[in-house]
């Protein structure tokens, strides 16, 4: 976020004043600590991890209803089970019909205990999969939201296959011959949010994060102490700037002054901009083309360095460019 | 790395390149730490009788963890290792504080410049591709440079029509690269439908442990999957899950033969027979292509 | 068969044929038995108003079993529903003993050819086909015409591009009819398969009760699969069950919220909300066929 | 069986009267019997009946050691587990890479507690289908060897799905472009039979049946009387003449004149003599010809009556013969 869009926050935030709760009044706060300092600190970065966690932030299936007209709640794995944690359907927005799926978390104890706080079983997985078959069989677009601190590190999830079912994913989305566009909505916990995560064009809301592993995990193993996890989250580069810079995600859906908790509907709108932003490019492409461009895009992913020219060579060798013999 | 010679370059300029001379990396065995005993039946044991018995306990079959140039020693015809993708190598792609000491670290500690190591082989005879992981590389743990040079392993294996072999162990992502490191997951698993697409077969073979975001992707995604005896895999690792659901997690939990027990692995094959069986998944998936 | 007219002969002539006069068939429910009460919450109903609330209990929502007829006028436009498939009469294949004579016994009791009634419909503008069993003909259960009618439903789907919308309720194959009758589970199966090739969809409603082959065939095979509220859906019968396991079943097995639960069903919805959720899938799903 | 059969069979048990065991011996009461009565009577039929269920009776896995020179057997459904009642792999035989798949029985009380006495769970009809994906995938032939009283009654069938299990397979493997050959060594019981029956070409060994319902379970519905089980037998027409008069089967695979548990390596003999002359044929056939016949194959399946011409005008509409318009 540069100078600028902060200013601009701000005034906003101003304009707001009247229905000033002490969350806007916090954010403002920090906001303007961030100009006058012009950079963040640790502790910045990780009260928008907590954002990114408050229980208030829109949920999967609230954006959903915020979005489509009509929308139809598909469940099972048709395998084992049906899976409260990772939800999905078919909904009309606008009158076209897209395929949602998305990791559900509950509002209150109870809602949570039935949604496990997010963290999908194996049987979440499968479901997402073959809803994303589904899509695909009939043409319509595939939109998923990511939020969830991860795959449940459980016996049963363990028992049942969590990792193949995260690995399975991975591999067939990458084959989708339909539009793809993910949003991680709050967290993005490692490999249970890349799960349902391949997509032709992935983004991130202003206040989400999108991590290898999670700040208190990472402050744990190395720094042997968790409550060093804000300093983890700075040293983790995982929310959405970092991950805009390094190409990673394709943009950023921007909260309201206060964090997407203050206005689901304003969220939602911003997000539906974006997908239909995404469908105008997306739609003008053949399945081919989408499934190709999707798996190119991650074939590519990752930082190295290696001898002069080679890598080009490599590429260039198997994709047909520039063919030699 | 200079321990290996660059193939990749010499296939570009295409001359043949001369079968690679390997040294042994430093013991990846809990052998020595276990005072000349077998961890498992606590035996006591003769390296060189260990070693000719391809590091398998002679008394309780305990496999030792091995590194990646015993493998190519025990699995492939003499001298017929090729090294490549070599020329990929580790940078510190978010900044990460320490990430390079570490680095240097196990660069000193093992020989190689990561975690995973690529080259052609012949086994009985038959072409493959071997893409061979170590755990004492930090942990098997996978960063950039692992998942281009499974990426790299796999798309040769298309390109040339070849059947590819990945070995695994791992103890996850490498967090020190971050998101790059997450990707890794999806990287190799478009390379993996890209085979698909291709009807190249891929051959997996879990050895202890595997963990992580490797079990979560390319480790799941063989078109066969052999696990040697008694290897831990899984996706969370047991402590996490016990602290998790707070209770003590079952005798053989996460084992070779529980992930056999729940349907997730094809066959559970001794080092001994191991050669022999990738021979034959060899003839029974490359038939057709043969053909063509 | 004389109650409703063959279509299919008229389609061959390439005239379009009138709307079919339907007759309702003879009470299909328990509701006369159990002396105009609820079977499941015992409140006394009165016929009429329970007609009017399409045969849902309006205490307990408890889903009456409705005949074919009655379902067409639930969930389709009035007066658009034209059978065919009405030629398909039944024999008696392997020669069992005393089948003619059940057979005739049905069809008086049911004023229907078989098990099954293929019709086009339109709901709410939306052109489809309706294929609908019923358990009143011999326990619904599916022989050669059933088999050949629902086969006819779909590859007239294909056929015309029309989604193709089937309602089961059936006590598994009919015996009677022997190998001929098992092999309407391939047989069905591969008209589904033949329909997923045209990307045509296939929406299933399961009523009660589905059993046997039919939940091992077509039932299962839905793009979307709904179940009404409270049905009973399996592959073995309760009875059968208890005595392979020896012990009393759970409350609620086999029962559509248990299906849900255990991920074989897409979604429960009750009979007043079924035809808006029938047109909002034709909507969804046909959106790709009507562009082309 | 005709009336020459039966005498070769004669002879040929005559020439083994060295070994004479009772088994023999009966067998070769009943085949005179039917010679000279010119027809077989329930009782007879009953007998293969029991002779289809021998617990001696070469078993898949037994079959597939006699006729490859290699096997690995492959494990494992990849969502739930792995059912030891319905096992497959991949195996040389003369050379030639086949898939092999079937209901596999115990021996004894032992094995059969672990084998569930060849009553398949959904997971072996799941790993079933995977293993025939994987057969397509890599174009191999597949052979599956039927062999079961049923698919399982239990609860945890029914928790898990086998109704789906089954459906999928007879849809899945409608569709699989490579050849399929499937054998019904014994019990060909019901729906767990036709799971993974679904072939371009059916057999039957001499003295297996094939049936929608247990001779027993019709037995008692219809006749309300369990031990009434030989006349439902024959009732049902279950045996393989009757298979192949009906044209649903396509050829009757010879056992020794005692029974196939006689002699194993002269059935597995037999069995594999078919396979060769039915991949001469078949590998002869694109995978899209293969697939389409055997699709036409099972739709043309029944028997019904209908008015002059029409089902031939559906047909030839359908799949474009003679089309008008
Ligand atoms: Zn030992
Ligand atoms: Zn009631």
């Amino acid at each position: 976020m540069d100078q600028t869009e902060i200013q601009k926050k701000i005034q906003e935030l101003q304009s707001l004043a009247e229905k000033s709760s002490v969350d806007i009044q916090s954010d403002l706060k920090r906001l303007q600590e961030k100009l006058s300092e012009g950079r963040v600190t640790p502790q910045d970065l990780w009260k928008r991890v907590l954002l990114a966690r408050n229980s208030d932030r829109p949920t999967t299936l609230e954006v959903i209803s915020h979005i489509t007209e009509q929308f139809l709640e598909l469940h099972g794995d048709r395998v084992f089970g049906d899976d409260p944690a990772l939800v999905g359907g078919v909904g009309l927005m606008d009158g076209r019909p897209i395929t949602f799926i998305g990791h559900q978390k509950g509002r209150n104890m109870k809602e949570n205990i039935r949604r496990n706080y997010g963290w999908a079983h194996p049987e979440g997985y499968r479901k997402a999969l073959r809803l994303a078959h589904e899509a695909e069989k009939f043409g319509r677009p595939l939109v998923t939201f990511i939020d969830t601190a991860g795959a449940y590190p459980g016996l049963a999830a363990e028992e049942r296959g969590i990792g193949e079912a995260i690995a399975r994913n991975l591999k067939e989305f990458a084959l989708l011959k339909i539009p793809v566009i993910c949003f991680i909505l709050g967290e993005g916990g490692s490999g249970g949010a890349i799960g349902i995560a391949v997509g032709n064009e992935v983004f991130m809301l202003e206040n989400s994060y999108y991590s290898v592993i999670s700040p208190e995990g990472c402050a744990s193993i190395l720094m042997r102490d968790p409550s060093k996890a804000p300093e983890a989250a700075a040293q983790l580069k995982m929310q959405p700037q970092d991950l805009l810079s390094f190409g990673v995600i394709d943009g950023i859906i921007p909260e309201p002054p206060g964090g997407a908790h203050t206005d689901h509907a304003y969220t939602a709108a911003n997000i539906k901009q974006q997908i239909l932003e995404s469908l105008k490019r997306l739609e003008q492409k053949t399945g081919e083309q989408l499934a190709r461009e999707r798996m190119t895009k991650f074939l590519a992913m990752g930082r190295f360095v290696e001898e002069e020219g080679s890598k080009q060579n490599f590429f260039q060798r198997l994709f047909g460019l520039n063919k030699k013999n | 790395m200079a321990l290996f010679s660059n193939l990749l370059g010499r296939m570009f300029s295409g001359k043949k390149p001369a079968p690679t001379q390997v040294v042994p990396l430093k013991d990846e065995r809990t052998f020595v730490a276990q005072k000349h005993s077998c961890p498992a039946c606590h035996t006591h044991l003769d390296e060189g009788e260990l070693e000719r018995n391809l590091f398998v306990c002679p008394q309780c079959s305990h496999h030792f963890r091995i590194t990646p140039v015993e493998r190519i020693k025990f699995l492939s015809d003499p001298g017929t290792f090729q090294e490549f993708s070599s020329e990929v190598q580790t940078t510190n792609p978010i900044g990460f504080p320490g990430y390079e000491a570490k680095l240097n670290e196990a660069k000193a500690a093992t020989g190689l410049a990561d975690a995973i190591l690529n080259g052609f082989v012949q086994i009985d005879g038959r072409k493959a591709i071997f893409s061979i992981m170590t755990f004492k590389f930090m942990g098997g743990s996978m960063g950039s440079v692992a998942g281009e040079k499974l990426t790299r392993a796999l798309l040769t294996g298309i390109e040339k029509r070849l059947p590819v072999i990945l070995f695994t162990t791992s103890g996850g992502m490498r967090m020190q690269e971050g998101i790059f490191s997450l990707m890794q997951m999806a990287k190799t698993s478009a390379a993996i439908a890209q085979m698909e697409l291709s009807q190249i077969p891929l051959f997996v073979v879990l050895t202890d442990p595997t963990y992580g975001g490797v079990t979560a992707s390319f480790a799941m995604l063989g078109d066969v999957i052999i696990a040697e005896p008694g290897a831990s895999i899984g996706f969370a690792g047991p402590r996490v899950i016990e602290s998790t659901i707070r209770q003590k997690l079952p005798e053989g939990f996460q084992k070779s033969e529980f992930l056999l027990q729940k349907g997730f692995i094809d066959a559970i094959v001794s080092r001994a027979e191991l050669k022999k069986t990738l021979g034959f998944l060899i003839d029974t998936h490359m038939a057709r292509l043969k053909v063509r």
